[in-house]
């Protein structure tokens, strides 16, 4: 069988590599891209840990469907902003949204 | 269902009617008035069984009276006790009422023109004016607040039939206060008239004056006996200790003093001398609600209470001769004043006052079995002179809407003439009601009642009895010259020859009235009349005589024995009323306009400037208290100078404190100067905050890694423990 | 090497290069399309777990709606089809750092920790997994509040979103 | 075990022995059978889809009073091979600047998303791809399959006018998945089960006599997922020349036509599974899964034919007038409609069958009726009002 260990590290590496992407990427959406990599890392985390876990619990479930629901929530808003920044700033390169510095 | 069950029952319908229209029924007028006259009926049936078949029934119905009580208001150890009461008196009264107030209901529905197209440019609060049908034709247009007139109605039926059927004072004030607010709420129906406002505010205060003490007699009759039950306080030893301690003022025993204030009440609600002046305006209202508050209810209320509490007053002589003056005074005041009026329905509402100062005048007299009788004939007669008048009104608005000159006043008399043809119901019955107001003899209700007063007057009371004789002979006087100018004649305009006859709803209720004024005299016939004598018994007499045949008889001064037959009153009741119709047929037969009117005597025209007196009496001192006294001296000088004097102290002191602590210390040294590290620290620190979201989520990440290992490696200790 | 280890080593491939596709394409529609490879390998992992109700939420949730909508948002926010020059800052090594060490970090705890590396029980037969998610979503015991909670997020979200996204012209 | 029982078994068992015989590893071996199972579906699915294309020619022809192809084969039933091979024949261009490898998969994973559906379609008791628990979600995940491949169409073949159809398209997906989730969710609370399988067994009285408004609110958001007139604006030759396949030519077009056609049976496949009891008809279904089958796909094609029925009747809907539609109205409806049935279901007796479907019936009557009582009102205000103003632009032209 495979052991949980492999799942736990897919989900790091995939992880770390959105967070990569979050950290490196310059357009907006490909910051969000990031997140959602993040985002379903966690969820391999939770339903490895459900499966492994007690069955009969479902708590590990559960938060994943709530993490579902959070990401489409993020999704939604996020690039909403984009959007609309898109239509202010005709831009959406993270770097040159900078109007909230000193 | 026991006869005190269904008593209890009889004022429910007109107040379920009320809140039924109120709020749901206000849309449908159709529904709204069959609500309405369909609880009037059910009262009306049930007041009819309960007379007809149990009071009239009921062996020595003056000594057990249908009564039936229930605790209300626990006041320490003892109940405030509500109750019906149905002895006599009350059931004559409930018989008229219950008439006079189912014909009105009806009688509205024709007044108010329904199943007329709605007006062109009606709105609420005015009366309609008119409007113009598919064929062109200006007709009558139905009053835009219809059903709030019914609502407002019921209600008053529901105060009147409370304070009908009261056992005890308590609720008789309430039903009282009830009929206060409904009659300043109908006569100001039309509240975009300004004279409706002026005239409801005026009424609601004019009576609230009278209420005021009626309120101080109840209560000092309540804190005297320790209850409001008439059958409690009308006994024996209560009424002889309330005629024994003194009340202190006047030298008035409290018997006295009570009834004074009680009457009082009453000079205000059924408009005696100084306080008639409220009902004239009145007329304000629409004619429906005129009958109601000035012939069948309101002001017989007033008489009604008096003749109630008649024991207690008649307790103590100086309150009687208190009475019978007020009485005598305002029938022949109010009479000299109706001579000279034009407006249909003020004429009207001066006789009524005078009308009651008759009953009043009987009453102070102690014939309170003949004030009783007058009232009931004169509720019938004056309703349907009401109404009447109501209906050649409407026939003038008919013709002043068919000409449409707007100019003409419909209810100035002396525009009108020559209706006889054009409304004959209206005029005979009319006719029938201005001859029982007048007293014609033998066929009229009113002769009778009159004749009664008079009699019942004559022995002991030579003055009152003088004064009432030509208070009679005005009365026949002004009705004679009413009927002439508005009937007899020809017409005077153009309007008086195209008014015509009002509907059914409106004649029937008519017809109905005037059948009563003539035949309700006939149950009041004294046995020792010549000819018609004991032809029938004088049954009213036995039977509201019985009212107060309890042992306390000893104590009453006006005994309720008819008065001994005497042919003088007789003749002079026969004269004076003979005579003024005689001689106002006379006068006016041929009076062509205002300016051949002789008695326009401006001192009577003006009312003897009552309303003018009492304005510079009152009104303008009151004014003056308010306005210069109160606001000018009082508050704006003295009290607001204090205050402003604190003000200025305060502000002295805040001055100093704000520049010695506030600005040098706080301000400067400690504000500013944070403020400045603050600043120099800011400018300092600037260049971190590059707005770059990513290089804030490097920075971050950064720290937290080098912190988690910090933590991990060090805080922890061994890493073995961490994830244990 | 059993069938489904060898299942797990091709998915875990297949989602790990599409997610690095994800974060280096030039062409962002591309590296959305690749996240949707990816979300589809995390699908097939929650159905190798057992946990079929997830796998096709993630499908319907994820493939249908947020991948698509992140398709949308890059047409609308784009002035011409292609993606000219690079895609990554500047400073991208550093995050590149960042990230391997936060791999770094993760694994070295995990492999510190007792059940690293513990093998599941075999999936009880008859256990009726969808059933029992569905009375622990709504059972007042279990977590109806997180749910009802969650539901209110998405309709603040939604609302949210219409009003930042909408033009005012 | 014989063959006519439960011919997949049979099968089955039978190649294992065969496999075992070639000394494979079993779970090889069982792999091998699951893929075969697969192709053979797929092909199956293919052929009838080729026949399909007939049926609708011919359909079309009778609502539009022709006769339809007639003259290669009897009644023209050789005409859908002539139709490919002309497809093959045809030149096959991928445009430059378009993205190649997109553009490529776009039909593939067109047609793939409708032959997924297929997995979990029961086409007797015994003969099903895999009795999935969540069927009814998956219904909607192979749809948003489907979805994608549109959007990668239109953005690969680099076309305005595949761009807006595609925005089009998607919209009215992701708008009308909405009340077809909901609607999904009625049959699942009616058999306390999402498999298809559970759903048909559980239909002793067909649904579409229990809940005849979902039926109807699915089958129109079935059609609008199809993208079938009157909601097919994706295509809509008047205003956008073809929509998102307006590039493609040959084989890559009949890919996206044969998922169409195949689409419309496959929901009316499902549209007789949910509602009208599947593969049973009345005991027949015993006498064998052939027999079922036989049923499902008479049930199946019926509902074709009413979709195909509503698409030559009606005309195109504009699409803010088809997006006001389903956010105003079908989706408030259906979800009223999901607690109606809870509610229902909550409280009618299900020991008696005859009162909980009466109930259930009268439900959805009531409710339907006071739907169109609303409408009513409404529209006559809308009339109204509209009225109105005509009248005020008159009066200003005066």
């Amino acid at each position: 069988m495979i052991p949980l260990s492999w799942y736990l590290i897919l989900s790091a590496a995939l992880f770390s590599i959105g967070l990569f992407g979050v950290l490196s990427r310059k357009n907006a959406v490909a910051i969000l891209l990031g997140v959602e990599l993040m985002l379903n890392a966690v969820n391999i985390n939770l339903v490895s840990f459900w499966r492994y876990g007690d069955v009969s619990m479902m708590a590990g479930q559960v938060f994943a469907i709530i993490v579902f629901a959070v990401a489409a929530a993020e999704v939604a808003v996020g690039l909403a902003l984009v959007i609309s920044v898109y239509r202010r700033l005709d831009t959406v390169i993270a770097d040159e949204i900078d109007m909230m510095k000193w | 269902m026991t006869t005190e069950t269904l008593i209890w029952l009889i004022p429910l319908p007109p107040i379920l009617a009320f809140f039924l229209i109120v709020l749901f029924t206000n849309r449908n007028k159709a529904l709204s008035h069959s609500v309405a006259i369909g609880a009037a009926l059910l009262s009306f049936l049930g007041a009819m069984y309960v007379f007809f078949f149990r009071a009239l029934t009921a062996p020595e119905l003056g000594k057990e009276p249908f009564t039936s009580a229930i605790n209300w208001i626990p006041t320490g150890d003892t109940w405030l006790k509500i109750g019906v009461l149905v002895d006599p008196l009350s059931a004559v009264t409930l018989f008229f009422v219950a008439w006079t107030v189912l014909m009105i209901f009806l009688y509205s529905v024709g007044y108010h023109n329904f199943g007329q197209p709605a007006g062109d440019h009606d709105h609420p609060g005015l009366p309609p004016h008119g409007a113009t049908d598919e064929h062109g034709h200006h007709v009558p247009s139905v009053e835009p607040m219809y059903s709030r007139f019914f609502a407002f109605i019921s209600l008053f039926a529901f105060g009147m039939l409370v304070l009908v059927l009261s056992d005890n004072l308590l609720t008789l004030f309430v039903g009282w206060e009830i009929m206060g607010l409904c009659s300043y709420l109908l006569i100001g129906f039309w509240y975009a008239k300004p004279s409706a406002r002026a005239a409801a505010v005026k009424a609601f205060m004019t009576t609230r004056i009278g209420d005021v003490f009626m309120l101080l007699g109840i209560a000092f009759l309540y804190s005297a006996t320790g209850t409001l039950s008439f059958r409690e306080i009308f006994t024996e030893n209560v009424l002889r200790t309330l005629a024994i301690i003194p009340s202190g003022v006047f030298g008035l025993s409290a018997a006295g003093l009570i009834g004074l204030l009680l009457f009082i009440g009453t000079i205000g609600k059924s408009a005696q001398f100084p306080l008639h002046v409220w009902l004239p305006d009145a007329m304000e209202g629409p004619t429906p609600v005129s009958a109601m508050i000035h012939a069948a209810t309101m002001v017989s209320a007033g008489v009604y209470m008096v003749i109630r509490v008649f024991p207690l007053l008649s307790l103590d002589p100086r309150t009687m001769t208190f009475v019978a003056f007020i009485g005598a005074f305002t029938a022949l005041f109010a009479a000299t004043i109706a001579v000279a009026q034009n407006d249909i329905k003020r004429v009207l509402a001066y006789s009524t006052i005078s009308q009651l100062g008759y009953m009043i005048a009987a009453l102070g007299s102690g014939a309170y079995v003949a004030a009783a009788f007058h009232l009931v004939t004169h509720a019938f007669f004056k309703a349907l002179l009401f109404l009447g008048s109501g209906s050649v009104i409407h026939g003038m608005e008919h013709g002043v809407l068919h000409t449409g000159n707007h100019d003409v006043d419909p209810q100035n008399m002396f525009s009108m003439g020559g209706l006889r043809s054009k409304m004959p119901i209206t005029f005979w019955t009319f006719l029938i009601g201005g001859l029982a107001l007048s007293g014609f003899p033998v066929l009229t209700a009113g002769f009778w009642s009159k004749d009664e007063i008079l009699a019942s007057t004559f022995n002991g009371h030579m003055g009152v009895f003088i004064t009432l004789a030509i208070a009679a002979f005005l009365t026949a006087f002004y009705t004679m010259r009413q009927i002439t100018l508005t009937f007899l004649g020809e017409p005077r305009t153009k309007e008086a020859r195209h008014a015509q006859e009002t509907p059914w709803t409106m004649t029937a209720p008519l017809v109905v009235l005037s059948f009563f004024a003539v035949t309700f005299g006939w149950v009041g016939i004294p046995e020792h009349f010549p000819v018609l004598g004991g032809l029938v018994p004088n049954w009213f007499h036995e039977f509201v005589g019985g009212t107060l045949a309890d042992p306390s008889t000893a104590l009453r001064a006006g005994l309720p024995e008819a008065a001994p037959f005497n042919v003088i009153p007789l003749l002079t009741s026969l004269a004076v009323a003979l005579g003024g119709l005689f001689f106002g047929w006379l006068a006016y037969r041929n009076v062509g306009s205002v300016a051949q009117d002789r008695l326009q005597i401006p001192l009577l025209k003006n009312k003897y400037y009552f309303d003018e007196i009492y304005d510079f009496l009152f009104i303008k001192p009151a004014i003056w208290f308010s306005e210069t006294f109160v606001y000018q001296w009082m508050d704006k000088g003295l009290i607001d100078g204090i205050l402003h004097s604190f003000g200025k102290a305060t502000q002295a002191v805040g001055a100093t404190v704000r520049k010695y602590i506030d600005l040098w210390f706080i301000n400067q040294t400690v504000g500013d100067g944070t403020a400045h590290v603050t600043q120099w620290a800011g400018r300092r620190l600037r260049p971190i905050q590059s707005g770059r979201i990513q290089q804030y989520m490097l920075v971050s990440l950064f720290v937290l890694l080098v912190a988690a290992s910090l933590i991990y490696f060090v805080a922890l200790g061994q890493p073995a423990l961490a994830l244990k | 090497m059993t069938l489904p280890q060898i299942f797990f080593l091709i998915t875990a491939f297949v989602i790990l290069g599409s997610a690095l596709m994800v974060v280096t394409t030039r062409n962002l529609i591309h590296a959305a399309l690749w996240l949707i490879v990816t979300l589809f390998g995390v699908a097939v992992l929650y159905a190798l777990l057992n946990a079929g109700f997830l796998a096709v939420v993630q499908v319907v949730v994820y493939i249908g709606a947020i991948a698509i909508l992140f398709i949308f948002a890059v047409m609308l926010t784009r002035k011409e089809m292609r993606d000219r020059g690079p895609q990554l800052n500047r400073g991208w090594w550093l995050s590149g750092v960042i990230a391997a060490l936060t791999f770094g970090g993760l694994f070295w705890l995990l492999q510190a920790w007792s059940g690293f590396s513990k093998t599941a029980a075999d999936f009880p037969s008859g256990f009726d997994a969808v059933g029992q998610l569905g009375n622990a979503l709504v059972s007042p015991q279990a977590f109806v509040l997180p749910f009802e909670v969650a539901s209110v997020l998405l309709l603040a979200a939604l609302v949210g979103a219409v009003y930042v996204a909408f033009n005012r012209k | 075990m014989n063959f006519w029982n439960n011919p997949v078994q049979f099968i089955s068992q039978w190649l294992t022995g065969v496999f075992a015989g070639w000394g494979m590893a079993d779970w090889v071996a069982s792999l091998l059978i699951q893929l075969i199972g697969v192709v053979v579906l797929a092909s199956m699915m293919m052929v009838i889809d080729i026949f399909l294309v007939w049926v609708e020619r011919k359909v079309v022809a009778r609502f539009q009073d022709r006769l339809g192809p007639n003259r290669v084969g009897p009644f023209g039933l050789i005409q859908p091979f002539a139709d490919i091979i002309k497809l093959l024949i045809k030149e096959d261009i991928t445009p430059d600047g378009a993205d190649r490898v997109v553009y490529n998969l776009a039909p593939i994973m067109s047609l793939m998303s409708v032959l997924l559906l297929w997995a979990i379609v029961p086409l007797a008791p015994v003969i099903f791809g895999v009795d999935l628990n969540v069927g009814a979600l998956y219904i909607i995940a192979a749809g948003a399959i489907g979805t994608l491949s549109i959007i990668m169409a239109a953005w690969a073949s680099n076309n305005k006018y595949a761009l807006i159809g595609a925005f089009r398209q998607v919209a009215v997906l992701v708008s009308f998945e909405v009340p077809m989730i909901a609607t999904l969710l009625i049959p699942t609370i009616l058999a306390r089960s999402m498999g298809m399988n559970d759903i048909v067994q559980a239909q002793d009285v067909w649904y579409i006599l229990v809940v005849p408004l979902a039926a109807i609110i699915f089958m129109i958001t079935a059609i609008a997922e199809l993208g079938r007139t009157p909601f097919d604006l994706n295509e809509a030759e008047s205003e956008i020349v073809a929509g998102f396949h307006i590039e493609y030519t040959g084989m890559k077009f009949g890919l996206f036509y044969a998922g169409e056609l195949l689409h419309a049976f496959t929901f009316g496949g499902f549209w007789a599974i949910l509602f009208l009891g599947g593969y049973r008809l009345f005991g027949l279904e015993n006498l064998g899964p052939l027999v079922a089958a036989v049923i499902l796909f008479a049930k199946a094609l019926f509902g074709y034919w009413i979709i195909m029925w509503i698409k030559y009747t009606l005309l195109r809907i504009r699409i803010d007038h088809m997006l006001a539609f389903n956010w105003k109205f079908l989706t408030p409806l259906a979800f009223v409609l999901l607690m109606v049935v809870a509610l229902m279901n909550a409280i009618l007796p299900h020991n008696n069958m005859l009162v909980y479907v009466a109930g259930m019936l009268l439900s959805n009557i009531l409710l339907g009726w006071i739907v169109i009582e609303i409408l009513r009102v409404h529209s006559r205000r809308e009339r109204e009002r509209v009225e109105g103003k005509n009248q005020m632009i008159e009066v200003a032209h005066r």
